[in-house]
């Protein structure tokens, strides 16, 4: 019998190529009209050291990374030890004869192929290894090798015959497999694609989107997994006329983007977890001054240094409180590819109207993750720009380097002269009057602090929710970012098994949407909160503010929660109204 | 280009009085800032003056032009910002010495290596003024304040030393009641395409009463210093530190320059043409 | 009719003596047996601009800043303009003849004195004019001013002529009050005193705290309101064989706190908010490597630079959830001046015993107020110090460089050995094994923040707590911090109004001790939760653990709350459940 | 003082195996240390090595004595408070390039100023190893890598005019692939009191491998170069930058020396009698 999606997963030491061959295979398996998510892991060493990279693919959209492994390909020993325990129980594993002895709990389900010396033979060399794997694995699953070719000789086109080799060693795989692995394992084949797809990464997308809305200011210092935003930008912003600068710390950037918005630019930085802290300031400088600007958050597992290449939900509480006194910014969090580009859009539409910093919580799972999704329509995609001064003198006509740029308007959003233009004032991070000039009297710090937080209120109250499932529900999982994938599969699961399930995933976090949470929850019977962090950041917002009950699912193993996982939590500890375990 | 307007020192005067003490040097060095401006002719509403927080921080509210008050020691990354975002804005950034050299330190060297096209006044007054009295980098070795009241146990920062080490491309000490030097450093400084760099001794009149000593033990810099050898600039910066002049001159393409170099270079792009190279062409199984 | 207290407010010009006249005047009421304690206002100039110095005296312990004014004493005329809002309806004026006019409303209470020209009369200048303020008050209260004139003596001994003029002005200015304004106003006399007592700052008091927990390497940069803890360590702590050091910025302060903890050293820093900011990443390393440090945080008003000469609540949030991935901290709140003493002792146990950054929320209000306190018997109140190691080879004898230092004990308190002596290990903010070594598994993860977060728990069983009324109560008041003696006036007032009320203080506010809370709570009909912050983030914090009904009160004046305030919110806001509004 | 005990270099290997790359220069760094910490028969659990966050950074895991692996760019304060809460300590710093002077840079001026009794050592690679190549503040103009695919727009820091400007009290550069010569250094810094920077190559073969240029390139400054003149130890520091040795020396009191005397001066005093300043000699209204 086919399956609706294959979870498959290639392990083995970092130089043998594992990545570059997921890589490709991923490409290809897209091509090929299936739709692709995919994860991996890092080795802790710089350079060599195990690695791991799993790919679900499937004929309708893949929302997580997958419940188990369903095909382990094992390069060496090594990789088989350190995966073999994701392996369902029907679970295939093909492993490097040379190298690798399967144990017998799988006999029956595991098979040896050659990798190196098939590569050796109809290559010359050993190195086409992965590409034997990458074969494999299509004549497994019957997937058409003429994108992976096309693809290989695309990668390898400057490297002489590296390009012929490689393919002779994906040809020489997929016959093998043809021959003699028929029947091993199946998938359903792919309907025709409605739209045009793309596969990018989480942090592809960002950059794709943040381009879209107008970026032209891009500032940042290196960090895991923010890195390649920077290194993206620096590649290609200039030919959309913009700047990268990579600063020598955060704080240099964070001042730079904040100077870059307050210049008019659309500015954005991008970091993980250390550097957002260490911006704590300047994001409350931000929200004080009222200037637009994007940070990019790429959270990776803490606390501290922690463990740079995992996955956590750990930042939010920073995001949302990182600062001394009570400095008003917006937090937004993508829950798939596809919403790290709308919600870039979003981020910098909501810096621009709302005049303030906005930060948008990735994480590493997402960051890096694979994922085909539809090709976005930019030109349904619409982008903001700020209320600026059409006719300053209008306003102003009063002395001096005086534009009352902080006016009390009823929206709590005062037109934001730009510098090179008439209007002349000051930003400033002190208490200030409308012109922006010093004043700490009572009055005045209250109606400011009024105005810089509810001008924020439209946005809980408008901002993009996703929902699945009834509105009355048994279970509702209520979440944020890139567990979504992985909730609506587990309603899926219950739903499956008799409970009725819904999700709810809010895309902007503070101002939280209280009003819409309540209304929502009202028709759960218990609402589960599932985060890949220790302590329940966002459930603790929710119940501050819309003070309902919750039940907190958290699991910090560096890794994205399965569907799995959340349906197997919640049927064992969530009991409903009526008492009756789920 | 817009035509030139004739302009006057007070034009520059914006309508807050400044909130400095009777006699601290900030007077001097802001009224300097007027007439350097209206000498070059510059535009309010196409000049833009950072600061970080210190009484020198308060600079920008004084003057009649664009001002962006940061916090405390980030002038220079915010002026870079804004320079960077529109190179057509003449950007200038204030602050004191524990503002520059402190907190703010770490970004001084950085600043020069860009040759950012910024000007960078430092009032240097060697304390902490707006928290009243701590000695600051700049501050003698032995020197008494609230925070080092048995003598300053640490030596003073050479800020010459330090920019020309940092190659910043303009290096010069000008003081605050050397009001016409003071304001041709601050004119040849925004005429210099690159990171220009003035200390300027600016006393504080309440809480290290430099005044007299310094009036009294100012000079010049020879009329044959050579500013643009740098290591004869840097053993003039380990002399007498009370020499005003330009120490270090270095010209070089700026950080406009450079990434305008890369502008030009770059062939346009659209995030749809982005978007194509992530295109997969999808061939549906039969 | 004596009043039990009176608060008196001297106003005018910066440079007049406004402040050092306060300070003489609440010294010299407090070696004459009064309670006191003070508030005031700064200029916005760094020099000169008007200035107003409130002490509130009386017979009892005084709580808090007092209602109203009872007694303006204008140097001049701005003194008046800006402070007689302020004075109460039976409330007394004294202007100074010569440059201030009382206006109509105080017409029957409101008096002039010539305090300058008797000042020159009696002394031959004008600067004797705040001595003639001071002067006044003594006869127009009764107070003996032979302290007064022994203070003088003391502190313008070096100045000459200065302390005999001073104390002519003095005696002047109490004569005329004598003989010109008897009855004015009149206080209740202190009783005979039954302790030693002292009068200090909050700030001074936080010194003398962390010199007595043995307090040996301090390390700060200064910002208002704060910057005096630094100053009093430099002048100080070389006598107590301890280092203090003024660092480039306060990343710099923490790291080397952080090192010096490490070493084996008392360590601490102290900032306001902008300082607590670039902390973040720091106090993150402190709770994931455990190592123990004290962090004051005297508050001022936010956000960014905000309103630095004035007080609030507002740091709470940036303490106990500012850094990035999920850093354990412990958050501490002092209520009083005698009690920043205690909580500066408790700050420097909790970080010995528990491994952990401690940040004590002080805030400007508290800071830098004087107050008369009952001398603490220093002998009574004890000090620990963390687990080191008594002998590691029998722990260790392990390879090079791999004593346990992380070693998951049960009460996730583990030996710290000290550099100096054997146990060599390594100290890191990396996810790390029991040995320090650097370790990416989800099993280890997890351990380790378990071990981190759990290892606080008996804190919020144990700590302090302060409660007033009774355990059923109409209103219960929940709060944090310097608003203790306001909120208890207030539940006095309520109570004397006929509603019974009560108050519930912790000290420690993270790990929040919910299962007292809670315990608590129960006992009340309604709950109100006054803080000086815009946002309500203790109430918020409160309403996330512990899930009960709360009602908010916040006021962002700049200024702590009076007693009335708080009452008066309540009387006009708050329904108990029985409907009737109190 | 405790017998001195005989020590090898293998007595400084800690049960951690380097995860460095096949050829990282810094296993030479590593190795020069022990021998240099083995020769001068340190204590193991005497000393301290602080590092920031890099591949470098990772170095204290590989060293048997006791270690701090603090956060990106704070190793020179963690390390000054380690020296100042105890000076019996043997106290070293060690770093990249990127965490010293990128994120780390605004502490390096000061730790020189303050002059603390620390060694800091640099692994020089003129790249940020640890994530993968980005160009660092040593990076050469024009030099390619992931942050700068058109070339690096910046200038490099010059790490040794930086610390002379800064007046550090022993200015070294070393490299990993000079393991007897930089073992002197290593040992000379440490026996320096005050705080001693060795700059010492060392090449990133992933990323920036530079190995053969640096090996065929190096030198050593001329036998008569005056290490104690501050003006002539700049001039060397303008010329050829792959120049190894000495550059600078300026002993001077220490911040140990510093404070050990502001103890030595002040009189002892109990909290109690810090209190009585506070008191109120009550005198109860009859
Ligand atoms: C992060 C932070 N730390 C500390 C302060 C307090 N602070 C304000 S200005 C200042 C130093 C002022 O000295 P300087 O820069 O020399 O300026 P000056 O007042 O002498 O002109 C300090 C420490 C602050 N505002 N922010
Ligand atoms: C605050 C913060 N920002 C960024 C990083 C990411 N980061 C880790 S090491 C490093 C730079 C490494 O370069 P270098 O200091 O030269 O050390 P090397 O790896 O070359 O030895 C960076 C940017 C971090 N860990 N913390
Ligand atoms: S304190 Fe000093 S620096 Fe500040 S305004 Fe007064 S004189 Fe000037
Ligand atoms: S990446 Fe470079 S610096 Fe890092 S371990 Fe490898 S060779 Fe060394
Ligand atoms: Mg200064
Ligand atoms: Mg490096």
């Amino acid at each position: 019998m086919a399956l609706p999606d294959i979870t498959l997963q290639l392990a083995g030491e970092s130089g043998e190529g594992v990545i570059s061959g997921g890589d490709i295979l991923t490409s290809g398996a897209g091509r090929a009209g299936y739709w692709a998510l995919t994860f991996r892991t890092y080795p802790a060493e710089i350079k060599g050291g195990p690695c791991m990279f799993q790919v679900r693919i499937g004929a309708e959209r893949i929302k997580s990374i997958g419940n188990q492994t369903d095909l382990l390909i094992c390069f060496n020993q090594e990789g088989f030890e350190l995966q073999h325990a994701t392996v369902g129980d029907e679970g295939i594993v093909i492993a490097d004869a040379e190298s690798c002895k399967v144990s017998e709990e799988f006999a029956g389900r595991s098979f040896e192929v050659a990798f190196s010396q098939i590569a050796e033979e109809v290559s010359g060399s050993r190195r086409g290894k992965n590409m034997v794997v990458v074969g494999t694995v299509c004549g497994l699953l019957d997937i058409d090798t003429a994108e992976i070719e096309q693809l290989i000789l695309q990668r390898y086109a400057h490297k002489g015959d590296v390009g012929e080799a490689n393919i002779a060693s994906l040809k020489a795989g997929e016959k093998n497999a043809r021959e003699n692995l028929p029947n091993v394992c199946n998938v359903d084949k792919p309907g025709p694609a409605e739209r045009e797809r793309i596969l990018l990464s989480g942090n592809q997308a960002i950059v794709a989107g943040a381009l879209h809305a107008g970026l032209n200011y891009f500032a940042g210092y290196p960090i895991t997994p923010a890195s390649d935003i920077l290194e993206s930008l620096a590649a290609r912003i200039s030919r959309f006329g913009g700047v990268a600068i990579q600063t020598e710390d955060e704080i240099s950037a964070m001042a730079s983007v904040l100077g870059a918005g307050y210049a008019g630019a659309k500015a954005m930085t991008a970091t993980s977890g250390p550097g957002l802290s260490l911006m704590s300031e300047l994001i409350g400088l931000g929200g004080t001054a009222e200037i637009p600007s994007v940070i990019i958050d790429a959270m990776r597992a803490g606390p501290s240094t922690g463990m740079p290449t995992k996955t956590e939900q750990s930042d939010l509480n920073q995001a949302a409180y990182g600062s001394h006194g009570e400095a008003p910014r917006v937090v937004i969090a993508p829950t798939t590819v596809d919403d790290c580009l709308q919600c870039a859009v979003d981020a910098f539409n909501i810096a621009e109207t709302y005049q303030t910093p906005v930060i948008l919580l990735s994480d590493q799972s997402l960051s890096h993750r694979l994922e085909t999704v539809d090709r976005p329509d930019l030109s349904r995609i619409e982008v903001e720009d700020r209320l600026t001064v059409a006719d300053p003198g209008s306003q102003n006509g009063s002395p001096a380097s005086a534009f009352p740029r902080y006016k009390l308007e009823p929206s709590g959003i005062s037109p934001m002269p730009i510098p090179g233009t008439p209007g002349a004032y000051v930003s400033t991070g002190i208490e200030h009057d409308e012109q922006g000039h010093p004043s700490y009297t009572a009055e005045v710090h209250q109606a400011m602090q009024d105005k810089r937080f509810k001008k924020l209120d439209p946005l809980a109250a408008n901002a993009r929710v996703t929902t699945t499932g009834p509105e009355k529900a048994t279970i509702g999982i209520l979440g944020w970012g890139s567990t979504e994938g992985a909730a609506v599969e587990a309603a899926e699961i219950l739903t499956a098994q008799g409970v009725s399930a819904a999700t709810f995933y809010p895309r902007v976090l503070a101002p939280l949407p209280v009003e819409r949470i309540k209304a929502w929850a009202a028709g759960m019977d218990a609402i589960v909160v599932p985060e890949v962090n220790y302590t329940g950041q966002f459930a603790r917002m929710v119940r501050a503010d819309c003070e309902i009950p919750l039940i907190q699912f958290n699991q910090i193993t560096g890794h994205p929660f399965t569907a799995r996982q959340i349906a197997d939590f919640i049927t064992a500890n969530v009991k409903t109204a009526a008492g009756a375990a789920v | 280009m817009p035509e030139t307007i004739q302009r006057d020192a007070k034009d520059f005067k914006s309508d807050l009085k400044p909130i400095w003490c009777p006699g601290c040097g900030d007077y001097g060095v802001l009224a300097a800032t007027y007439r350097a401006f209206a000498e070059l002719g510059l535009d309010p509403d196409n000049t833009v003056i950072v600061s970080g927080i210190g009484c020198s921080g308060r600079f920008p509210g004084f003057v009649n032009s664009y001002g962006y008050h940061s916090v405390h020691g980030r002038a220079l990354p915010t002026a870079m910002g804004v320079k960077m975002a529109n190179p057509d804005l003449e950007v200038i950034a204030v602050g004191g010495d524990g503002d520059g050299f402190a907190i703010g330190g770490g970004h001084f060297p950085h600043a020069a290596r860009r040759n950012v096209d910024i000007t960078y006044v430092v009032m240097d007054n060697q304390i902490y003024g707006l928290t009243k009295g701590q000695v600051s980098p700049t501050s003698l070795h032995d020197q008494k304040s609230p925070s080092s009241p048995f003598g300053n146990t640490e030596y003073p920062l050479n800020t010459m030393a330090t920019a020309i080490a940092a190659d910043a491309s303009f290096v010069a000490r000008g003081a605050s009641f050397r009001a016409k030097e003071l304001t041709e450093l601050i004119k040849a400084g925004i005429q210099n395409k690159g990171f220009s760099f003035i200390d300027a001794y600016s006393p504080c009149t309440s809480f290290n009463n430099t005044t007299q000593i310094w009036k009294d033990g100012v000079k010049y810099l020879p009329e044959d210093h050579d500013s643009t050898d740098r290591a004869a600039a840097f053993a003039r910066a380990l002399e007498d530190p009370l020499t005003l002049g330009v120490y270090y001159e270095n010209a070089r393409p700026s950080m406009v320059d450079q990434h305008d170099a890369l502008k030009k270079a770059a062939e346009p792009q659209t995030v749809d043409g982005l978007l194509d190279g992530y295109a997969l062409n999808i061939k549906a199984a039969a």
